[in-house]
């Protein structure tokens, strides 16, 4: 008895509400494993973009850092930069910007992302717009000609300036998109493997697809999410061809722009979307037709950054009306 | 298979006494027996300081019909009635007797009795006297609830040997050890609440407890069912759900779908009040978590404190962290350990740093965990920022805050590690603070 | 020329018109609205902190303009001098509102109160309350976190490094708000200008709350038998004062002098200052 | 008890009629007065601005004539002669209508344009108003009028980078005054 | 078809509020909760379509003929102000139910851009008749849609840990801006 | 004389019209993509407030109460179609820029407002300098937010250059988003302001 009366003395028991168990996950491990699933794709795009790529990711990511640090010092509050969220958002960010952005541009949104659309809500899990999304789009206001200039790898050393295939599908239609690349199968390849010009990030489907099946395998995003959102953007664009009814491309449409980085990454941005299983069920759904009709009828030529973010706009209202079933309510 | 919806899979942690028989502990020196040990009208003690008592004889009781008798749990003296610390209530009116070491019985018990002869309004009264009560932790007095009103018409009875929360072993160990004092105990149930259909629960990795009671009940209208392991498969409502596939409604009881539910331990206490006319004085609990030396499952009698169940198990092994009074999932955190075990205590944990989680807390990041968790489909996220902002009438009009059992599978989940159970429990509390305000407003 | 008499003539027209359909329209569906609550609103000091009882300050204003029984004097934050300002407005007169500030009942600080668990947990009061009644021994003393700071609708207090709330006499307007939140009752309102006060609210008896906490009222009632008027009793071992006798009759208490464990003192007001810190200080142990 | 409360007599239909209608009265006598006074300063303004934008297109110039049976159309003279007529002309842009005034020579050659009205992006599309995207149309005939995306095209107009909706938008409209003011003409 | 295209322009694409401006003292005063800024998106459609409609005839065939347009704007600030009081003086008395659920909101809209703005814009773009109704229809419904979300991205916000100086009208701001960065996405898509 | 200071000034900072008050909101956005618009529609609501101000205490006491709101909507309508006249026939380029926001003026809720809390109930003299001191604190913060826009997202002043050539402007801040994100952080900075004269005050 002596042994315990002295520990209890030493040491004060712990006491707090029940459960007095949780389980390993935590917010540091989901973000970090998120990061962990872009690598693939961070490597992809460094040996593809080159340089440019290198430095627009660096310049996301230490600017998004540096910027919570500050915003975290200043409001006082813990100062939780290791939990990855920042890094995310700054990696994320950067991923979806042209390689040759200005450094100073990708600093401006990475700025923005976290002061203003994150830390002005009332930092992590308070932000309503995805933060990366909303810095895309207000650089894009910003600076659209930069935002919109690609640069092309023809050989290591030779950089020219094209368009984005879908920039080509939406300026000089279809056939030409198909010409640019030969002819359909080496176009499909090229959309797959990433050796195809667009955002710094967004060009590998594959390498891509695999750090979401990681994901989903362990369990931090749902996989009805990208398999709805990239599903609905198929079905759509195979139906609403440019030829008539069901003439589309719906392989190419899945596979171009931003689509799998957002479907995967972006969509899944659990802070900014519905918390029910059936409200992301509908999130994942309006975005693929938002996507498709900003593709098909809008002045853009992509439309994920924007349908994400409008998808964000009603997520508060998905929530209030998509609730779960309460046990006993009847059935 | 089918399931009902949420639920979540602790580490079950039952390796450390799984396989240990029960032991009767020592008799105690001394023993403090709280006289809230249930829920309902509170008993007085109808002894006094000094007095001497003996085993199984009435020591505190209630003209209340909601209420539960107080019976000595050794032979001795009576040295004090005062407050002492409780492990639910913080502290507790308690009577405290010193053993005189002869553990004598009290005049009468114990008695063999033909349980078969008893009509069911003399088992009724056996079982009230024996102050038996809810022993899966509720504590609801178990009379109470086979006497339902007349317009709530009975059909099944379900014992409840799931066994849900991690660590604990007792019941198992009751079932295979008590076999038959567990199928006598369920007979006279059943005979008292008139019922044919009955139905035992066991979780699916305790497959020697199902078959144990498979062949005990072999031949009656007993079923015993093995159902997937899920925490909290033992919640009621989730096993009702799922031998019945009836849905107690939000805010009812068992007893609107026609079912009563009782726990492994009250159907022995029940089996031993009957059959041997001895009264709740003692009941099986696990002893068991990393910081124990030899975790067990232990015999012991009410009144005897958490350091006696300690020494019984060698000690501590390294640092103590926390002590908990029941399981992990819905146990209580004691700040001492000179609290008396009470009828509800189906087992003392002694856990160590590294098997509680104490990481900062996080804002909620919605990730929806704990919705997918809920086993009421309630959005617990929304319950914990209500309760957080103080928002908590909001909580109980618009997201069902009553409906909560506290079974903390919301909260075992996030990965913010949020509060949610302390927010609701904060929320309930405000709110009947709250109503109770506003009644005496009224009653101005 | 002829389009500015055009514009008159339509302008008149105009006003004609529509004069003529407002007032006829205003005999027809007139439905007044008392403007009086406005400016009774306006008169409240919108603290909004319901010591009137009613949900807010409109609320009160509603009640008190259309409501004869309502007496004008509910609203405590705004003291006389706006109850005599609602009584004018609704003709109703005031009696006096007693002037009171909030007081801390507790000096069990982080070194004078023993702690008797570590709290795991939502850093509120209440909340700590639901586990044991709180982490420190004494069931009747301040737990610290602050959730009368949290809820003073006046920014009247703050949380000293002690852990023990701290009112500043000025902001005070002695709404009662935190003596509503605080779960332990440790917040009581007490007259401005009373002369001594008890920093305690320990019901236990002398040996169990000593150990508690070292500042502790015993309930020796040395205190009482020092007080000549007669205005000092012990309820439940703890001393307590009758402000009305104390202020009426005394002049030079000396009741404290003698209390051994300084439980009763000089209700300076001004007893923690420097003390006062921001809420983010507060640490519980 | 209520501030609404005033002795019946004043709340007469009619009186509370008259009172507005004596403050439209007011207000008429005012603004018929201002108007007065400002109408010719403002018609002779107008006049000055339009004249200044015409003559911003078209320099060197005696004056400017209607053009008769073509509304809006304007002829300007030099030495007698028309040297160009300006036409307005709109088109779609990326946000809504653009509305110009070209000056075209009889021949179809455009002189010059103004884009007078657009909702165009500030920054991106509203170069379509400025060098050197100007200098581009200017100089052209309608068969020169198209846009492409090839800088190594100089017969056509090059869009603006990230703008070549706006940058089309501006030279249909220009093209459908040159066809026009070529069909007027007989593109003499 | 053009009358859609109208519609949908007014609704979202050249939504008033986040594109042009106009009634922004409702849209950041009434947004605070959902059930409020429905009820005012109903009321401002509908005070819209009535004083559009109104507005409408009396610039044809009164000022326009007269030549006296440059009294429009106090003719019109004089019709609207006295058809919204007539309305919310008869609805009172007679439609109580729909009084509860927007007429607190009709004093407010008596006087505002947008109901003014809309009848202005209407005759300004020389609009037709039922051009004029479809375009105060929609741009009521626009209207309607932006402070409904705007509402309910501040109840959301409510329980957010937003910073004390940013706290209400501020946040409410920057919401604004952020859901008209979003709304950029329908640029370009009609162009009227 | 302190006193109408008093009146004066508290419209520039502490009861500012668009910061604080939040009225009128729609021209601090739609007219202040640069300084001289931002500048010209100050001034036009500063008289226009100022002379309603003056005008209604001057008729207060022969309005009857069941047409207020349509006798001070005229009032103000007067004023507004004299301004739009006037700029009409002397400025203009200015009077098409301000464009339809001209006109509503007349449906400002600051005007209005003065005119139901302050010119109502009191003198001329009072009025005037009220009416003067709104008009203005709006007409500060219509340059302050026309001032950032413009120079920042221009990188001119009243139309000239005045960023280094390589200063590349971020056309956000003349568009919509911009405007609002900006107006936030204003309405923020200032309430913080406020808070810290309240405080200094007390
Ligand atoms: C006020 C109250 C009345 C109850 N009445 C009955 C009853 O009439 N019949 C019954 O079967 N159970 C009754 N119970 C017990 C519940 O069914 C259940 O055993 C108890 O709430 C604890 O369940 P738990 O351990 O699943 O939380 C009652 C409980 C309470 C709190
Ligand atoms: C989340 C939760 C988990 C529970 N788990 C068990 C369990 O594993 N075994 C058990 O006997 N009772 C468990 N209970 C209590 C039962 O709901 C129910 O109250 C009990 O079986 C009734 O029997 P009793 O009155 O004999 O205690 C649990 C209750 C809750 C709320
Ligand atoms: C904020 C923003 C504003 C734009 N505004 C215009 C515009 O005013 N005119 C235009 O033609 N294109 C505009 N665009 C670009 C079009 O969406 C489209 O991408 C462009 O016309 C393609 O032209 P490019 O092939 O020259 O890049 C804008 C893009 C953005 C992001
Ligand atoms: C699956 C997943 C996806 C995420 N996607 C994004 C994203 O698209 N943009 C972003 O800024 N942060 C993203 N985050 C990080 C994090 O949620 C973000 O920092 C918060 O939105 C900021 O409060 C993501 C996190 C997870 C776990
Ligand atoms: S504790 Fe309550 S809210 Fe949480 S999972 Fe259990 S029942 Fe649901
Ligand atoms: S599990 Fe935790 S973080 Fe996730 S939604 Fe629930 S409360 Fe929020
Ligand atoms: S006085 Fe304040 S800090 Fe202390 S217990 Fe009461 S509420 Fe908490
Ligand atoms: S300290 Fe208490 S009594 Fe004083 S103003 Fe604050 S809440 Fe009211
Ligand atoms: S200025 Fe108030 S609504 Fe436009």
């Amino acid at each position: 008895m002596a042994v315990n009366e002295e520990t209890l003395k030493m040491n004060l028991l712990t006491v707090s509400t029940s459960p007095h168990i949780t389980s390993p996950e935590s917010i540091p491990k989901i973000m970090w494993s998120v990061n962990a699933a872009l690598v693939p794709a961070v490597i992809f795009a460094a040996w593809y973009f080159g340089m440019p790529a290198i430095t627009t990711m660096l310049v996301g990511v230490v600017v998004a850092v540096a910027t919570e640090y500050v915003i975290q010092l200043i409001r006082k509050k813990d100062i939780t930069i290791n939990d990855g969220s920042a890094v995310l958002t700054g990696l994320l960010m950067a991923m979806c910007l042209p390689p040759n952005l200005p450094w100073y541009m990708t600093a401006f949104g990475s700025f923005l992302a976290i002061a203003v659309a994150k830390h002005s809500m009332g930092g992590l899990g308070y932000n309503i717009f995805n933060p990366a999304h909303i810095a895309r789009a207000a650089l894009m206001v910003s600076w659209p000609v930069a935002m919109t200039t690609w640069t092309a790898m023809t050989t290591k050393a030779d950089v020219v300036t094209t368009a984005t295939p879908l920039n080509i599908l939406k300026q000089q239609g279809y056939t030409q998109l198909v010409e640019t690349f030969g002819d359909t199968s080496s176009m499909y390849q090229a959309m797959l493997l990433g050796t195809r010009n667009g955002s710094i990030g967004e060009t590998s489907a594959v390498l891509l697809i695999l750090g979401g099946i990681f994901l989903i395998y362990k369990g931090y995003i749902k996989w009805e999410m990208p398999v709805l959102m990239i599903g609905t953007v198929g079905i759509l664009t195979w139906i609403f061809g440019p030829a008539g009814l069901f003439t589309g491309d719906p392989l190419f449409h899945m596979l171009a722009g931003g689509l799998i980085i957002g479907a995967f990454f972006m969509a899944t941005d659990m802070v900014t979307i519905p918390i029910t299983r059936k409200g992301k069920i509908i999130f994942a759904v309006g975005a693929g037709i938002l996507t498709v009709l900003i593709r098909l009828k809008g002045g853009y030529p992509e439309g994920v950054c924007y349908s994400i973010l409008l998808m964000n706009c009603v997520t508060p209202l998905i929530d209030r009306f998509v609730v779960p079933k309460k046990f006993g309510a009847g059935r | 298979m089918k399931s009902f919806h949420g639920g979540v899979h602790p580490n079950d942690s039952k390796k450390y006494t799984a396989a240990k028989p029960i032991e009767t502990a020592p008799l105690p020196k001394k023993v403090i027996i709280p006289l809230r040990q249930h829920i309902g009208a509170p008993v007085s003690a109808i002894v006094k300081k000094g007095d001497d008592v003996k085993k199984g004889q009435l020591i505190a009781q209630s003209n209340a019909f909601v209420s539960g008798n107080v019976h000595a749990s050794i032979s001795g003296k009576v040295i004090d009635i005062a407050d002492y610390p409780h492990s639910v209530f913080g502290t507790c009116l308690s009577i405290v007797i010193e053993s005189d070491g002869q553990d004598a019985w009290a005049e009468g018990i114990p008695v063999q009795r033909q349980w078969e002869k008893l009509d069911a309004k003399e088992l009724s009264g056996i079982i009230r006297e024996a102050g038996i009560v809810g022993m899966g932790g509720a504590t609801f007095p178990t009379h109470v609830k086979l006497a339902p009103p007349p317009d709530k018409k009975i059909d099944t009875f379900i014992l409840n040997g799931s066994e849900c929360e991690p660590f604990l072993t007792a019941d198992y160990r009751s079932m295979l050890e008590y076999t038959d004092r567990i199928k006598s105990g369920v007979l006279i149930t059943m005979k008292v609440l008139g019922v044919n259909t009955g139905y035992v629960g066991i979780e699916d990795n305790k497959p020697d407890a199902v078959k144990a009671l498979q062949s005990a009940f072999g031949g009656t209208q007993v079923k015993v069912v093995a159902l997937p392991t899920k925490y909290p498969q033992g919640a009621e409502k989730m096993l009702i759900f799922m031998l019945t596939n009836r849905e107690v409604p939000s805010g009812g009881l068992p007893m609107d779908v026609g079912v009563v539910v009782q726990n492994v331990g009250t159907i022995i206490a029940i089996s031993d009040a009957v059959t041997r006319g001895i009264p709740l004085i003692q009941r099986v609990l696990t002893v068991s978590g990393s910081a124990v030396k030899e975790p067990k499952n232990l015999l012991m009698r009410i009144g005897s404190t958490f350091a006696d169940a300690l020494s019984h198990c060698g000690g501590l092994n390294g640092e103590l962290a926390k002590i908990i009074s029941g399981g992990p999932m819905m146990g209580f955190a004691q700040s001492t350990m000179d609290i008396p075990i009470i009828k509800g205590t189906s087992g003392i944990l002694f856990l160590s740093r590294k098997d509680i989680n104490d990481d900062k807390e996080y804002a909620c990041i919605h990730c929806g965990r704990c919705v997918e968790a809920c086993p009421m489909g309630l959005n617990p996220s929304m319950l914990s920022i209500l309760g957080e902002r103080q928002l908590y009438v909001e909580a109980k009009e618009e997201y069902n805050l009553m409906d909560c059992m506290e079974c903390g599978s919301c909260v075992y989940v996030c990965p913010a590690k949020r509060k949610i159970v302390q927010y609701i429990r904060y929320s309930k509390t405000q709110n009947a603070l709250q109503a109770q305000k506003e009644q005496a407003k009224v009653a101005v | 020329m002829q389009i500015a008499i055009m514009a008159l003539l339509v302008m008149v027209l105009t006003g004609l018109i529509f004069g003529l359909v407002l007032a006829f329209a205003n005999k027809k569906f007139a439905v007044e609205v008392n403007p009086l609550i406005h400016l009774v609103e306006d008169v409240l000091p919108k603290g909004q902190c319901g010591s009137c009882g009613y949900a807010g300050c409109m609320a009160y204003a509603e009640a008190v303009v259309l409501n004869p029984d309502v007496p004008p004097n509910l609203c405590i934050p705004g003291k006389e001098a706006v109850a005599k300002m609602v009584g004018e407005l609704t003709g109703k007169t005031a009696a006096a509102v007693e002037p009171r500030i909030a007081h801390v009942r507790c000096s069990g600080s982080v070194e004078n109160a023993v702690t008797k668990y570590q709290y795991a947990g939502v850093q509120d009061c209440v909340a700590a309350n639901l586990l044991q009644g709180g982490q420190k021994s004494c069931q009747y003393g301040c737990l610290g976190f602050g959730t009368c700071v949290k809820n003073c609708p006046f920014g009247a207090l703050t949380m000293g490094p002690n852990g023990l709330p701290h009112v500043d006499p000025d902001k005070c307007t002695g709404c009662g708000k935190c003596e509503t939140v605080c779960p332990k009752g440790v917040i009581t309102m007490q007259p401005i200008g009373a002369k001594v006060s008890v920093n305690c609210n320990s019901k236990d008896r002398g040996a169990v709350a000593k150990k508690n906490c070292s500042v502790a009222c015993i309930g020796c009632g040395l205190c009482k038998k020092n007080c000549q008027y007669g205005a000092i009793t012990l309820v439940n071992n703890l001393a307590v004062v009758d402000y009305k006798i104390c202020m009426d009759k005394c002049d030079n208490p000396t009741c404290f002098a003698k209390c051994p464990t300084g439980a009763i003192g000089l209700a300076v007001r001004d007893k923690y200052i420097g003390n006062a810190v921001n809420v983010a200080g507060n640490v519980a142990v | 008890m209520s501030a609404g409360q005033h002795d019946e007599s004043s709340n007469s239909i009619l009186k509370i009629a008259l009172n507005l209608a004596m403050a439209c009265f007011v207000s008429g006598l005012i603004i018929a007065g201002v108007h007065f006074v400002t109408a010719d300063a403002a018609a002779q303004k107008a006049e000055e601005l339009k004249m200044d934008s015409m003559k911003a297109l078209v320099q060197d110039v005696e004056k400017f004539e209607p053009v008769e049976g073509k509304e809006d159309w304007y002829k300007a003279v030099k030495d007698g002669k028309t040297i160009a007529y300006i036409v307005p002309s709109s088109s779609k842009g990326f946000e809504g209508h653009m509305q110009l005034l070209v000056a075209v020579t009889s021949d179809g050659t455009v002189l010059n344009y103004d884009i007078i009205s657009h909702k165009e992006t500030p920054g991106l599309g509203d170069k379509a108003n400025e060098e050197p995207f100007k200098s581009q149309i200017i100089g052209k005939k309608a068969d020169g009028l198209e846009v492409v995306k090839d800088p190594s095209d100089k017969e056509h107009v090059q869009a603006m980078t990230g703008a070549t909706i706006s940058s089309r938008a501006a030279t249909t409209a220009v093209a459908k005054a040159v066809e026009e003011v070529v069909h007027f003409t007989g593109g003499k | 078809m053009e009358y859609l295209t109208l519609f949908i322009s007014a609704v979202i694409v050249n939504n008033f509020v986040l594109t042009r401006f106009l009634g922004l003292c409702i849209f950041f005063g009434v947004s605070k909760n959902v059930n409020a800024s429905f009820g005012m998106g109903m009321a401002v459609t509908a005070v819209m379509t009535i004083s559009s409609l109104l507005a409408w005839l009396v610039y044809n065939f009164v000022l326009l003929r007269l030549n006296l347009t440059f009294l429009t704007t106090i003719v019109f600030v004089l019709l609207i102000a006295s058809t919204v009081q007539l309305l919310e003086m008869v609805i009172k008395k007679h439609v109580p139910t729909l009084y509860n659920m927007w007429g607190i909101y009709l004093m407010l809209i008596a006087v505002n851009c947008v109901v003014l703005g809309v009848p202005l814009i209407n005759v300004e773009s020389n609009y037709t008749f039922s051009k004029s109704i479809v375009h105060a229809i929609g741009s009521g419904v626009g209207f309607g849609v932006a402070i409904v979300l705007m509402a309910s991205l501040r109840e959301k916000l409510r329980l957010a840990d937003v910073p004390k100086s940013l706290d209400g009208l501020g946040i409410a701001f920057i919401l604004a801006g952020m859901l008209a960065l979003s709304f950029l996405g329908f640029s370009g898509m009609i162009s009227i | 004389m302190r006193e109408l200071w008093s009146i004066f000034s508290k419209g520039i900072l502490l009861e500012n019209p668009i910061f604080v008050l939040a009225l009128s909101l729609c021209p601090a956005l739609a007219v202040t993509s640069s300084v001289m618009t931002s500048l010209t529609m100050g001034l036009t609501v500063l008289f226009v407030i100022t002379a309603n101000n003056v005008s209604i205490s001057i008729v207060k006491n022969f309005v009857n109460p069941k047409v207020r709101l349509p006798v001070y909507i005229v009032s103000i309508a007067t004023i507004v179609t004299v301004s739009q006249l006037v700029l009409q026939a002397y400025f203009p380029l200015l009077y098409k820029a301000l464009g339809i926001y001209l006109a509503l003026v007349v449906v400002f809720a600051i005007i209005l407002a003065r005119a139901e809390v302050f010119a109502s109930k009191n003198n001329v003299v009072r009025s005037f300098c009220d009416g003067l001191g709104m008009g203005a604190g709006f007409a500060i913060a219509m340059v302050i937010i026309g001032g950032i826009r413009e120079i920042f997202g221009s990188g001119t002043f009243l139309g000239i250059n005045i960023m280094p050539a390589s200063y590349d402007a971020p056309l956000i801040l003349i568009l919509p988003a911009g405007a609002f994100i900006l107006i936030g952080y204003l309405i923020g900075g200032v309430k913080i302001i406020v808070q810290r004269i309240e405080k200094a005050k007390a």
